[in-house]
This record gives structure tokens, C-alpha cells and sequence, in this order.
């Protein structure tokens, strides 16, 4: 008689301590993404955290899943590859925002164009967190760093528009401090057949702290729609605005995105063929051969 | 009619004018009479060159012998070639036998006799013998209504009639080749090859003749990177994540039509970096994958071969070799990426370094790569080069090994490799090696130093601890080591040593050395590093060793290999042939070096 | 009290308690004095971990002594600690003296009765002296008030007190250190040093006193990575192009805020790849250019620094090791990029590569880097490590060259990097070097080979020459190498060889074992591609020669280093000391290491 | 006295003798360049012509200007070195659609961020050709190539799409065997102080004889602008469609983008900050040192 399985509880997720810093986003992404996987029930040993190099990229240690820490911006090759080779399992890429867009943005553009099976988080502090104070590619202009002492000179990329321009399937806004609104956003993403894109405000108190005010939340407006979005979070943000949006319409997610980074919610969400399907598929299609043939057509 | 038993020839024509097709009718043709063959392309540098430049030659370089042979020869006895310019810039390469009789097409004359006289005036001055030949004006007709094409047919007759081949099996061959062609126009190529070989008969020139030595044995006919590629799926790969690039394209080119028939999956990665990367992820699920390249490629993909090292995710990176540094020569050979294969990836990063000697290693060279790859879980770099991937064979038929488990490679597949297998077991940093999927095996990977739990440390003990069971890792490949291939002499004056494509060239020299009755031995590596570690033990049986690779030296610096042995032995292991011409290496150039070598240091 | 010339010393707090900034108010105090003083900091592998983890452990290595000194000596000799967890953890590192004297805070005893208990009893178990202490109740009262801050100026004023310094002195640096604090909170800070001052009294333990040096010369207190960013800029580099990248990053931070007052750019990339590809653009139009960065990084410029050589543009790399392979321990310590840095990129790309010994070397490297990648029109690697990079020193004023024209630069600098200076002109592949603007010059590069003219070629021979020009290139370099600096007996028993970072160790533990009698020489190379023409000769006056180096190797691998020692000598170079903890190395290792290799193979 | 400058004429643009395939559409794309150049007496001598490596990356050979034939993937890197180190050039960037868009994306994404003064343009082919018929990111859906047989596998990016996403401050389209469009295009992007985008449909009979129709025209619309625009060009393409099209509107941009590849002209221009201006800016706020100064501040 098989074992009857014990359902997943957040202590089964844990592994080693987490190390950040007090205060952190990152911390409360974790909670986020356990709580999530309870919710749902994943399992462990088919889930799979990949992430890159950063503070963001500490996440896979601390989940009791399987886990690679690969290399600097480079999370999505390698978030690729285990898709390509085990599509079944449940696979969540963490990268952050220099992670992503700078030196890791042409792997996250061909990514999003191969529109692969995955839920990418994009962890926005606005900063390089783990090799302290350098201006990102999302950092606020104006502000001071290390390697901008006179300020951050260019205008930010707004991760949305630049989605958007790409053709991604799925593109969210989250942020960390907003629990349930967070966990939503990542049951959407999960369910959704495709790249699934999920930016995420996160709190980086030690270098950036003001980023995202997330004592006050007037400033915040949740799109909202009943089949496709998330719900607003009273909670997390009692004084947001709540703003009807059609996440169908692509048009509109343009425009929507102009007010980036102050909204949150679905952007865009379209039925878009997936490359790992497409490749099965491919490969089905092709008439399969024993390996004895193999030398066949070279014969003389 | 002169008998022959070794030959080279070649066919010289304006690049897209089908000299390598007709090559390629040719040489099926002798492979069916059990004749060995291999094959140069010569390809130039540009996608369609204009006609009629310097730049446009084209054609193949063919050696075909009794015996079986890999690689080129020295020297070309016989060309055809189709005008005055290309026949010019390939004096340039000193190529031509010095008896070499050259049958040119004089078609052209009247546009350019001025040019036809400097040449012909070239070619007689170095004393080879020019045979002018045009076509005839029936010929000339049906080559219009073709819009130009089909003179590699005429041609083709003229050399069948050279070399006394049967014209059913050849026209056998040209209506399979050209079974896509409307039947009036195949036709038309028929009658052309037909015309070329009764034209042939009107020069009045000497004829050869192989023995005929049909054999029922079964042959096939492959580049180095068709058999890579064949190997690839017979060893098990399930993936091929790769990037273009010259001479590793045709790798990708072939895999994209095979893999998914066998199962396995073919992806484009968009650049070389990410190929690498997916391949890694894959590996790390448990699904053998693989990627191929060339120098430009190699370097971005050092990095990810760190990772690899680290993480403990076995990995193979072939490497297909072209003249460097950077973009360099992307069409023509060299043997200088050695260095960037063993050491190219920054910090202690213990790995394995193959190289494969002829178009067969091609195809057994990814299981004995997967092989030591997943017992040690750690990179293994494929070193092919451009010479050996692009040049064609007749081979014996290849023995399928239908890997899946790597434990079941079979013993001459290792043998081919000189080496042993490895032990049962083998310690990794990390004490669990779980892939997803597997209950409660959830792990973390990463790129930090890590202790035998898998967690990252940061403590001396658990670093160096770390750096050791990585090296000790390549010592049990190094302990798997036999003693390198060897020819001629085991003991004696002088040893050539060298490795990849130079095996053949080692061996041919030697012999011919050893005829002359000196005292010559040859050493031939397939695997680089580790290196074997009785070298030193063969190195001391001779009174001078020397090295001849396809890469730059000079008194001041020795080549990558020649450093290697140098301190692995301590052996004053010198450079004989360093040069990095962007050609291979001739065994005539070998035996004169060794013999001009021997004179000067030992009967001096 | 005991008058000392030579002693280490540290401060060990909970990361963001301030023991950084204590450590340097004493470092400034000794330094007025007269003292020489070098620092290591301990910066924990995370951001700000949780305090009283040992992740947190924090602080400050310190040796005073009163001569030059540029490495952080053996063992500590005097430890103030701010609680158990912090001890247990740095017990691990086995650095203390085994006389050492701890000096412990235990006003955290009574939350952790037992874990206070356990790590007193391993300190008197390994025989150290454990002193306990408290902070006072007068002084809990202002930390309190301060939010919990200020614990470091009490721990000041201990330190202050048992090394006998003058306290206006410290209290004006103080001062000066927080400038910018509120008076009152400034006020509270400097009573906390004077209380912990006036209570270490109480404790009745022995204090230490210097000699007192007033030296009348300016010094100067510099890190490595900040004396590097003074040295690009007073050697003329006019654009600084670099991605973030511990431990090369701060090199960035600081010419971010002075390269624009010295006429510079600075120009942070998307990525290491970018920025090596600015630097060439640069380089390119005229401008000199530089780049620094870290092992990942490095390998992820391989591909530019072949174009480089190749399309012979100039171009200076700096790399600031760490811990690898991979990742590894991006805040620890190694040699291991060597290979990387000589051999990475594929293909034959000579190039030159030179290592810093010291912080003074830091300020200097960048002069003798862009004069040779000027003159010779190649890349030219600097090769830092974490160690030299972080830790900090008392100088001598260093000398300004503020070079423009690299002709200019001064003897003194290439005599430091025992080099002579290079011939005026040096061959070229291209004989057209015109940058942009110049009338008529206009030429186009290529990572494709060319000939003399500059157009692309794929001729055997222009590809040949080429490879002689740029390998000729490198020998003139090497021809220009002095016989690299040596130490004690210039023949003899045992030769300690090294490069980078290890000279002092060399130097002194050369010393030490001379003091003991012994025949002992030390070698230490800064150049360390190409190698000076001389070594085999220079070995060879020794019985036994033996590497030092952080970095992995064992008995059937030699480190990087003694690979090119081995091949360019033929001399057993073996590693005494080849270790890569991601911890320098200490004096007293080698000495003892030395002392019974002799025995072992000389006194035997 | 100074000796009269002599005026510039195509012949002294010639260098090596080009190498393309008949009828490639890299010709007409040199000529256009010499054209442009003559047409605006540029000076040869301070004219860089920079490329990446492909078909489209031999250009600078053929030039007789400066040149730098970079890395395949590279050319934005090298390019802003020299904008950088010596802002008063004039710098042509040349990059095939793979070199641009899948080897090079994240180059190409930095540099429209970073807005450096130069005028870039994308040879695309919809194909690698150097290499020999592979699929490329602007590969149209279905067409088998050698690396993907049975047909390409996804749907193409959209090149115009993706500069807008991030930010592009100019952007324009033309065709190679549009003569006088793409001088004029030229012209508008060179007067443009910033980064300039200039998409070029180019023909490769050898791999991809299929990707442009040039002896048809009813399939292409051009857009026009008095100021902003270029005119049609009724010669090369007769029976061209003209769309009126305001550059200045991001929006219209954006919706006229949908229907590349099949119009050309100015999509988007803006005025915004351009990198190099920045950086001379910043450093000239900055005061002047002597390097006298350079220790004084580590004494102690
Ligand atoms: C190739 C390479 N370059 C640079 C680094 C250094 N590095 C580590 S994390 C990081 C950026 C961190 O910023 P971000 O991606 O925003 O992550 P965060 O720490 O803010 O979560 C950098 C530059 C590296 N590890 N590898
Ligand atoms: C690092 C590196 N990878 C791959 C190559 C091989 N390569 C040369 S050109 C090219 C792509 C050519 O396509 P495209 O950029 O569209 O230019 P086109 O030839 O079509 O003009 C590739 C993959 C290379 N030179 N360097
Ligand atoms: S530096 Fe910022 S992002 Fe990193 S751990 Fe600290 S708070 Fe979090
Ligand atoms: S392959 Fe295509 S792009 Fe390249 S030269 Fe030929 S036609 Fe032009
Ligand atoms: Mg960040
Ligand atoms: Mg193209």
C-alpha cells in the first residue's frame, strides 16, 4: 500500500538560514514563495529555484527544493536547460535587477521571446545590493552611488514597457511587502503556460532604502480584473487605488505601463505558443528511428 | 597505364561551379572499387566570391591509396583545374608535386591571353608539366542551354578517364546525386560527363590505375563533423544546445535534421554563452546534453566551464580549432587552442581535455568525453580542428555502441583513447548528487565553495578541501592512462611526439624515416590533460624529443603542447615543426625536418 | 611594559559595530607617531549579517612595527573581542599566537552562560590568556543613549590604553573622523573613549609601548585598490570602463570620484564584456584606457583581449583575484587566475602579465602596464589579488610621475618591475598604427589576420608572419626583463621562489631562516609572462628550487607557476607551499616548511 | 596659405575591393553610405565606420574611412569607446540582424538606453549569412534553415517594437535598394543627436532570396513627415503606399510598428539626454585638479 504523502508545510521548505539583511525584500519574496508552494502543494523534489548572482540570488539556498545558484546574469540559459530536459518540473527563476536587465538582459530578451515554461521574478531593488551601492539599470536617476557619485545618470528602464517591446506572454507587478497580492501574482504567473514575467518591488533598507515607501501606500494603484488579474490587498495597502484593467489588451498595458513603477497588478497576459512545447512537438512529429539505423545513409 | 597505390590529385574550379560535387561522384566511385580515399575541400573564405578572382578557388584536394589513410599527403601529382587565375593563386600554396602534370582549361584563353602566358610560363618554370584542354564546342552548347553549369561534369569525365574508373558507376552515382533535377537536364549532365571522358582520350596523356581490390566489407563515406555529430546521438546526448559558428556549424547543421529522430532535442541557443548554460541545466536534470564551438566561442564560454567545475554538472564542450587569434583564419586549421582549453577558465578549475586524431575518433570521442564527464561530473573539452573536421574519409563501417548508460561503453572505445576505466566510485565536494525529480534529494548547487553537505563555507579547511577532491578527480583520469600510441623505434635517436590531427602525419613520417633506416620513434596523445604519467619514462628512451604541432613557437617561447610535456617531464622537448600556417602538416615536411635534425645533433 | 618593535594585534566586533573605523583612528595615531602599520580588514561574506552569528565576525588585523613592513605577519598576539560567538568562530582560522592575550567583553555572559563558558575553556585549553572585562555601567548608559553605538570607541580606549598612545591625539582624529555628527553625539563618543581608556586601567595587564620614531617624512595611509586608482590616474589613463565586482569594485568607487577632477571619464558597463570593448574603442581613437575586474570577469573578456592582439590595439586589464574556481570565495584570497591571464583567450595571443607585490606596486603598475601595451600595442594584464587589494599600510609619499607621453616615464618605476626600457620601435603586423583624425591614415582593424598593408589575407605566410611580429612583440618584453629581485644567500641550499603578493613573505622568512644559519635564497618575479631570460641560470646556482603560492597543487599537479618555471628551466620546481585557503600566507609557514624540507633532503 | 581642401567623391571612399555575393543587398547599403558621406563632405579622416562580424560586418573594409571590425556581437561596446574618447567623430555602426539581435541584444539594449551619439544600423537580412543559413531573431516563422530545417520556429521580433520598448530616441526604416530613402534616412538619423536606429530591410539572394520582394513595391508604405520624415521615394518604389506619420508620437509610434516589415521611414524621434553629453557635462561641473593634488588627501 503506497504511503499516503504528508502534506508540504512551510517548515518542510526551509534549509539553511537565510542571510540577509534586516529589513531586507528578500525575506519576505521567501515567505512569499513558500506560502505559495504550500497553497499549491508543489512538490519539493519537483520544483526547481534558479537564480543568478546577487543578494536576490541567495534564494534557492534557503529553499528546501532543488536549487542552482548558476552564474551572474545568467539564470535563464540554465533555467532553459532544465525545462528543455524535464518539462514536468515546476521551475522559478530569481534574478535581480542587474541580474537581469544588465549584464543577464539579452538571455531574459531571448527568454521572454522563446517564451519557455518558467516564472521568472525579477527582484527590483533599483540597486546592486551584494557588491554594495552601484547604480542598476532601474536605479532612479539622481541618485547617488558608488559607481554614480554625482548621481545616477540615465533614466531608468521601465521593466514593463521593456517587456512589453518584447513580446512576453505574461507580464506582472508585485511587490515584496505585499503578502497576499505577491502570492496571488505568483499563482497567476505559475498558472500560466509560457514565460511568465513577475517584477517585483523589493526593499533594499541597507542601499537603497528609499526605493519603495512601503509604510505608506497612497501612492500605489492595483489594476484589478476579475478572470485574469489579482486581487487589490487591502491589507498590505489599505490606502491604494484600484484601477479596472483588461490584461487582454495590449494596447492598454502600454499605456498602463507609463505609470510604472507606482502600479501594480497584471499587465498583459496572452495564449502564446511555448518553446518547449513547440520543440516536443517538433520533435514528435519527426518519424523516431532506432539508433541501429544510425550509420545507414552513409553507407557507400 | 601506371599502376599506383597512393595519389593525390585535385580539382580546381571557380567557387560555385561544383568542383566539390564532382569530387565528391569521384571518390564514391573509387570507394566502390575498395579504394581509400580522403578528402580536402577547399572552400574560400567568402559565401559566393566573384567568378574568376583569386579569391573564388574552390575544389578538392583528393588522396586515394590502397591502404587505408588519414590524412592529405604531401604533394598534389595531378591537377585540373579550370582557368589561369585560380591555377596562379594556387601556385601560391605549394601545393604541386615537382613532377606534377596540370591540365588546364584553356577555354578562356582568348580574354586573357596575356595572363595564360604568365602562368603557363610559372608552372613551366617550377617544371611541372602543363596539359592545355578545352571543351568541345558540342559540350560548350549543351552548357549554355544548362545556363552555364555543368563543366564539373566534363571535367568529371576527363578524370575518370585519368583514372581509368568504370563510367556505369559513375553514371550510377551522377543520377543519384542529381535525382532531383528534371530528367532533360540530368540527361545533359550524362552527356557531358560522356563528352569529357572521350575529349580525355584525344590529349594523349597517361593514364593510372588502382589495383582493383574489391572488397565486401562495409564503407562509409564522413567528415569529422558528421561523425561527431553521429557519435553524438550513438553515445546517448539528448541535447545539443549550440550557437553558429565556422568550422562547428555543420556539427549543429547535422544534428538539427538527426537528433530529433533519435530522440533528442536540437536548440539554438542565442549566443555561446547561453548554449553553454542550457547545457548545464540540462546535465544538472540528469539529461545528457552537449554543446560545439570554435575559438570566438570557447572564449565566452569560460565562465560557465568554472561553473561547471564547481557546481559539479558535467558538461562537453567540443571545440572545433581554426587559425586564431581572435576571428583569425575561420576557414583554414590550426592546433593553438589548448592553453584556453585547459586553463582558460579563471581560478583552479580541474577539468579534461580531448583531442581526436581522424574522422573516426570524431565519432568515438563524445562517449569516452560522456563517459569521464559524468563518473567525474566535471567538463570535458572536445579538441577537433578544422582539418579534421571538414575533411572527408572512407571508412570502414563504425561499430554502434547504442549508449545509454555510461558504464556500458564498450572496452575499445576506450582503448581507441588509451585508457583504462575508471574506479567504481569517485568523491565529489558534495556528498548528495540527486537530480530533480529524485524524493528527497533536494539540493543546492552554486558556484561558491561549498562543504561536503552541499552548504556554502567560507573556511580554509572546507576551500581546500574542496580544490583537492576536484584535482584528485583528473588524477584518477591520469592514473587511467595507458601509455600513448607509439611508432617506429621504441627507443632510439629521436622521438616525434605530437597530438590530435598531426597522428597520421606521425605515423606516415615515421615509417618512411624508419625506411631509411634511422632510428625514429613517434608518439601520438589523444587525451592532453591530464597528461599520461609515464611520459617521462618514454621520453628517456631517446636521445632528443621533439614536438610538431600546428601552433606558433620560436626559440624564445615553446608551443602550448611542448610546454606541457616540458614540465610534466623535464625533458628539453624543443619544437621541431611550430609553425600555425593555417594548413596541416605534410609527412614530407616532418622527414626532411627530422632528417636535416638528425644530421646537425646526432651524426654530426 | 614591554618596549616592541613588531607585533599584531586585533578587534574583532559584530559587523556594523564600527570596528573598522576604531581600527583606523588607532592606525592614524600609530602612524603619526612614526609607526609603520598594515592592516587587514575582516569583512564578513554577507552584507550586514545578524549580529551575534558567526557570520558576523568583523574587524581589524593589525601590524604595528617600526620598519617597513608589507605583510600581516604570522599570528595575532593581542585580541579584544566583543563576545564568545566571535571567538569560537575566528579560533577556527588558527590565528592566534599561542601566547596571545585575548581581552574578551562579557557583558553578554549572563544570555549565554554556557556558550560563554564552553569557548573560555577552549582558549585556556589551547593555552591563550584569557582576559574578561565589561563595559562600565556609566558607559552602557551613553550606548544606550546612542542607539547602541559607540561600543568601538570604548573598545578605542582599551586598545588606546595597552598600546600606550597619546589620547589628544587619538581624541583630535576622532574628531576628525566624525566631523559630521552632531557635537553632542560627538561629545558622547569621545567620553566613551576616554572611559574605556581610564577603565582599562583597572584590568592590571601589561601594556606595550613602541619606540618612539618621529619621522619627519610624509606618509601616507592607502589600500591597494585605492593606490591602483591613484596610479591610473598619475599614469594618464583618460577613461576607466568597469562593471561591479568584489573585490576589484572599489578600484571603480574610487576614480568614480577622481577621474573627472583629473580630466577622466568614468564609465560603468553593462557588463565586464562592454566594458573591455570601451577600452578598445578607446584605446582605438588615442585615448588611453583601462579596465579592472575580477576572475568571472575575466574570463568573460577573453574574447576582446584576442582582438586586441590581433587588431594590435592597446589595451590594460587589471584582475584582482579571489577565491575560484567559479564564484568560490569572492572575499578571500588566491593566485590561481595566472593561466588565465597568460593563456586564457584561444588561439596564440601573446600578451604580458604582470603581478603587484604590494600596495606601492599598486600605485606604480598602471605607468610600466600602459607603457608596454603602448609600445608593444597588446594587452597587458595586472594582476592584483584580494589580499594586497583590501589591506591597507603606512607608506612613504610615493612618487607622482604624471605621465602623458609613455616615454616619459620615469627609471625609477621600470626598475621597480626590474625592467629595462624597450626599443624605440618594435615591428608591427599593420605598418599604418594612425589613430582617428590623423590625415590620412585612415585604416581599418580586424580580428581577422592581414597583411603589412593592413587588408585581410589568409595566405599561409602572412599568417605565419603575423604570428612572429606579435610573438616578437613579447620577446622584446622579455629580452627587457632584469634578473628578478632576490633575497639572502645568492646560492646555496633551497631557493623559495614566488610572485604577487608573497614577497614579503618571502623576504621575510628568507630572513628569518638566513638569522637561523641556514643557505637559503628567495626569488620573487612581478613580471610573470614572459619570464625573465635568466631563471634556469639563476636556479641552477641552488640544490633544490621550490615555488610558495596560493594556489592548489599537490604531487601530480604543479601550480600554474611552477608549470612555466618547470618548462622555462627544466629545473624540479616543485611547490613547498601550494595551498589555496583563501588565507595569505605566513612567514612562520614557510619557515617551518623550509626547515624540514632541508632536513628531509639536504641534512638527511 | 592653406591649401584648398579637395571636395570628397566616391572614388576616395574606395578601399579593398568589396566581396559579397551578386546581388547582395550589402552593395547598395556601401553605396548609399559613400552617397551619404559625399552628399555631407564628412571627413574621411574623422569618420569611424565600426561593425560586429557577419556579411553586413565587412563594411568597414571596404571604406575608406577609419574602421574597426570588432567582435561578432560586440560593436556598441567598441563604438561608445570611441564616441567617449573622442565625441567629435562621426560613427556609423554596422551589425546584421543576429550580430544585433541575438548575440549582441544586450549591447544594443545598453546602447539606445545610454543614447551615445551614433548612427547604428541593422542590416537585416532575416538570416545569418557569414555563417551559412542559419535562423536568425528576425527569421520569419516556417522558413527551414540549417539550423532549424523544418522550419523556424518562432515568430519573429519586431525590431522597431523592441527599439521603442526601450527607449529609443530615434528610429527609422529603410530598404538597400531604396536609393535615395536610405540617403535620406541616413541623413535624418546623422542630424539626430543621439543614438539612431536605422532599421535596414537587406537583401541576401544567397541564403534568403525570399525576404524582401525589391521588384515589387505595392507591398510597402512609407511614412512621411515634412520635418521630421523622409520622403517617399516614388523611383525605387512606384507603387508604394504613403502614410502621413507624426515621428514625435510614441503612441502612433508604437501602433504603426505593428505592421513592420512593411513600412518605412521615421517611426520615433525624441530629444532626450545623450550619454556622452552627460558625461562631459559631469565632469566639467566637476573642478579641475592638478595631479600635484592627487595624494594629498592620503597623507596623514
Ligand atoms: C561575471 C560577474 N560579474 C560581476 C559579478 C559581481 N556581482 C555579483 S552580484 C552583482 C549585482 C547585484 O545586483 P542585482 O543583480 O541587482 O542583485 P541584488 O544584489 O540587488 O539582489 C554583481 C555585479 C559577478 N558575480 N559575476
Ligand atoms: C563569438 C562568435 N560566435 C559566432 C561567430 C560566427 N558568426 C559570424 S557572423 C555570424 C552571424 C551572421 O549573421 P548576421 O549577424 O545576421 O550577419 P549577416 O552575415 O547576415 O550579415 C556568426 C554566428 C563568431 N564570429 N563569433
Ligand atoms: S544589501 Fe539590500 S538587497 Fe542585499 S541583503 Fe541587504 S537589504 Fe537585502
Ligand atoms: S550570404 Fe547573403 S548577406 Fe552574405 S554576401 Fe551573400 S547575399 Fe550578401
Ligand atoms: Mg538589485
Ligand atoms: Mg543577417
Amino acid at each position: 500500500m503506497p504511503e499516503e504523502k504528508k502534506a508540504l508545510s512551510m517548515k518542510d521548505l526551509k534549509s539553511s538560514d537565510p542571510r540577509w539583511c534586516t529589513g531586507c525584500g528578500d525575506y519576505t519574496i521567501l515567505v512569499g514563495l513558500r506560502k505559495f508552494m504550500v497553497n499549491n502543494q508543489l512538490e519539493r523534489e519537483n520544483t526547481v529555484n534558479v537564480s543568478g548572482i546577487g543578494c536576490s540570488g541567495r534564494i534557492p539556498h534557503y529553499m528546501n527544493t532543488y536549487g542552482i545558484h548558476s552564474l551572474h546574469g545568467r539564470s535563464v540559459p540554465v533555467a532553459l536547460g532544465i525545462v528543455l530536459a524535464r518539462p514536468d518540473l515546476n521551475v522559478f527563476v530569481h534574478s535581480g535587477d542587474g541580474d537581469s536587465l544588465s549584464i543577464g538582459g539579452n538571455h531574459l530578451m531571448h527568454g521572454i521571446k522563446k517564451n519557455f515554461n518558467c516564472v521568472y521574478l525579477l527582484f527590483d531593488n533599483q540597486i546592486y545590493g551584494l557588491t554594495k551601492n552601484q547604480t542598476s539599470p532601474t536605479t532612479r536617476k539622481g541618485l547617488p552611488t558608488q559607481s554614480q557619485p554625482s548621481g545616477s545618470m540615465l533614466e531608468p528602464i521601465n521593466p514593463i514597457h521593456f517587456a512589453l517591446g518584447l513580446g512576453a506572454s505574461f507580464i506582472a507587478s508585485t511587490a515584496d511587502w505585499l503578502g497576499t497580492h505577491f502570492v496571488d501574482t505568483l499563482d497567476k504567473a505559475f498558472k500560466h503556460n509560457g514565460f511568465s514575467f513577475v517584477h517585483v518591488a523589493q526593499r533594499c533598507p541597507k542601499f537603497n532604502p528609499a526605493a519603495w515607501d512601503f509604510q505608506e501606500s497612497s501612492w500605489i494603484t492595483f489594476l484589478t480584473d476579475e478572470t485574469h488579474g489579482v486581487a487589490n490587498d487591502a491589507k498590505g495597502a489599505p490606502d491604494a487605488k484600484v484601477l479596472a484593467h483588461n490584461p487582454l489588451d495590449f494596447d492598454e498595458a502600454m499605456k498602463k505601463a507609463n505609470g510604472v513603477p507606482d502600479i501594480f497588478g497584471v499587465f498583459y497576459k496572452e495564449d502564446k505558443a511555448v518553446y518547449n512545447d513547440l520543440l516536443i512537438q517538433q520533435n514528435d512529429s519527426v518519424e523516431q528511428k532506432s539508433r541501429d539505423s544510425l550509420l545507414d545513409s552513409f553507407i557507400i | 597505364m601506371a599502376e599506383i597505390k597512393d595519389f593525390r590529385f585535385e580539382l580546381l574550379m571557380d567557387a560555385g561551379n561544383g568542383a566539390q560535387k564532382a569530387g565528391d561522384i569521384l571518390v564514391k566511385t573509387f570507394a566502390k572499387a575498395g579504394v581509400y580515399v580522403f578528402i580536402e575541400p577547399i572552400i574560400p573564405a567568402e559565401i559566393s566570391p566573384p567568378k574568376r578572382t583569386p579569391h573564388s578557388l574552390s575544389g578538392a584536394v583528393i588522396r586515394v591509396s590502397s591502404d587505408e589513410i588519414s590524412n592529405i599527403g604531401s604533394y598534389s601529382q595531378f591537377v585540373l583545374v579550370e582557368h589561369e587565375i585560380l591555377l596562379d593563386r594556387r601556385c601560391d600554396d605549394l601545393e604541386f608535386d615537382k613532377d606534377a602534370v596540370i591540365l588546364m582549361d584553356f577555354g578562356n584563353e582568348r580574354r586573357a591571353k596575356e595572363a595564360y602566358e604568365n602562368v603557363s610560363k610559372r608552372v613551366l618554370d617550377a617544371g611541372l608539366n602543363l596539359v592545355p584542354f578545352s571543351i568541345n564546342d558540342d559540350s560548350e552548347a549543351i552548357i549554355k542551354e544548362l545556363n552555364g553549369n555543368g563543366k564539373n561534369m566534363y571535367y568529371l569525365g576527363l578524370l575518370s578517364y585519368f583514372f581509368t574508373v568504370d563510367t556505369s558507376i559513375v553514371e550510377i552515382i551522377i543520377r543519384e546525386t542529381f535525382k532531383k533535377l528534371p530528367a532533360e537536364k540530368l540527361e545533359k549532365n550524362i552527356n557531358l560527363f560522356h563528352n569529357g571522358y572521350s575529349y580525355a582520350s584525344s590529349l594523349k596523356q597517361d593514364r593510372y590505375e588502382f589495383p582493383s581490390l574489391i572488397d565486401e566489407s562495409e564503407k562509409v563515406l564522413l567528415d569529422g563533423n558528421t561523425a561527431m555529430s553521429l557519435g553524438i546521438i550513438d553515445s546517448g546526448f539528448k541535447l545539443f544546445a549550440g550557437y553558429p559558428i565556422t568550422p562547428a556549424s555543420t556539427i549543429m547543421h547535422n544534428l538539427a535534421r538527426l537528433l530529433p529522430a533519435y530522440g533528442g532535442t536540437l536548440h539554438q541557443a542565442e549566443d555561446e554563452i547561453s548554449a553553454i548554460g542550457t547545457v548545464i541545466g540540462s546535465y544538472f536534470s540528469g539529461v545528457p546534453a552537449i554543446t560545439a564551438t570554435s575559438g570566438p566561442g570557447l572564449s565566452l564560454k569560460q565562465e560557465f566551464i568554472g561553473l561547471s567545475v564547481s557546481a559539479e554538472i558535467p558538461c562537453v564542450v567540443i571545440n572545433v580549432q581554426r587559425g586564431g587569434p581572435s576571428t583569425g583564419l575561420p576557414t583554414r586549421t590550426e592546433q593553438t587552442d589548448l592553453f584556453s582549453a585547459a586553463f582558460g577558465s579563471h581560478g583552479d578549475s580541474p577539468k579534461v581535455v580531448i583531442s581526436v586524431a581522424n574522422v573516426e575518433d570524431c565519432f568515438y570521442v563524445p562517449h569516452v568525453a560522456r563517459y569521464i564527464a559524468e563518473k567525474c561530473r566535471l567538463p570535458v573539452i572536445i579538441l577537433s580542428d578544422y582539418m579534421t573536421s571538414s575533411s572527408y574519409r572512407v571508412l570502414d563501417k563504425l561499430t554502434l555502441n547504442k549508449m545509454d548508460d555510461i558504464e556500458t561503453i564498450q572496452d575499445f572505445v576506450l582503448d581507441r583513447f588509451f585508457m583504462k576505466r575508471l574506479p567504481d566510485t569517485i568523491e565529489m565536494v558534495k556528498g548528495n548528487q540527486d537530480t530533480p525529480g529524485q524524493t528527497g534529494g533536494m539540493r543546492r548547487v552554486t558556484g561558491l565553495n561549498t562543504n561536503e553537505d552541499g552548504f556554502v563555507e567560507y573556511s580554509s579547511v572546507s576551500n581546500q578541501r574542496s580544490h583537492e577532491i576536484r584535482n584528485q578527480k583528473v588524477h584518477h583520469v591520469k592514473d587511467a592512462l595507458l601509455e600513448p600510441e607509439s611508432f617506429g623505434s621504441q627507443d632510439g635517436d629521436i622521438l616525434i611526439v605530437g597530438w590530435g590531427s598531426t597522428r597520421s602525419v606521425i605515423e606516415e613520417s615515421v615509417q618512411k624515416l624508419s625506411e631509411k633506416g634511422l632510428s625514429v620513434g613517434g608518439c601520438h596523445l589523444k587525451i592532453v590533460y591530464p597528461l599520461a604519467p609515464m611520459l617521462k619514462e618514454v621520453f628517456s628512451r631517446y636521445k632528443f624529443v621533439v614536438s610538431i604541432e600546428v601552433a606558433y613557437g620560436d626559440s624564445m617561447k615553446y608551443t602550448p603542447f611542448a610546454t606541457l610535456l616540458r614540465s610534466e617531464t623535464l625533458v628539453d622537448v624543443r619544437g621541431l615543426i611550430a609553425q600555425a600556417t593555417g594548413r596541416p602538416l605534410k609527412p614530407v615536411q616532418v622527414v626532411e625536418k627530422v632528417e636535416s635534425f638528425l644530421k646537425e645533433n646526432v651524426n654530426a
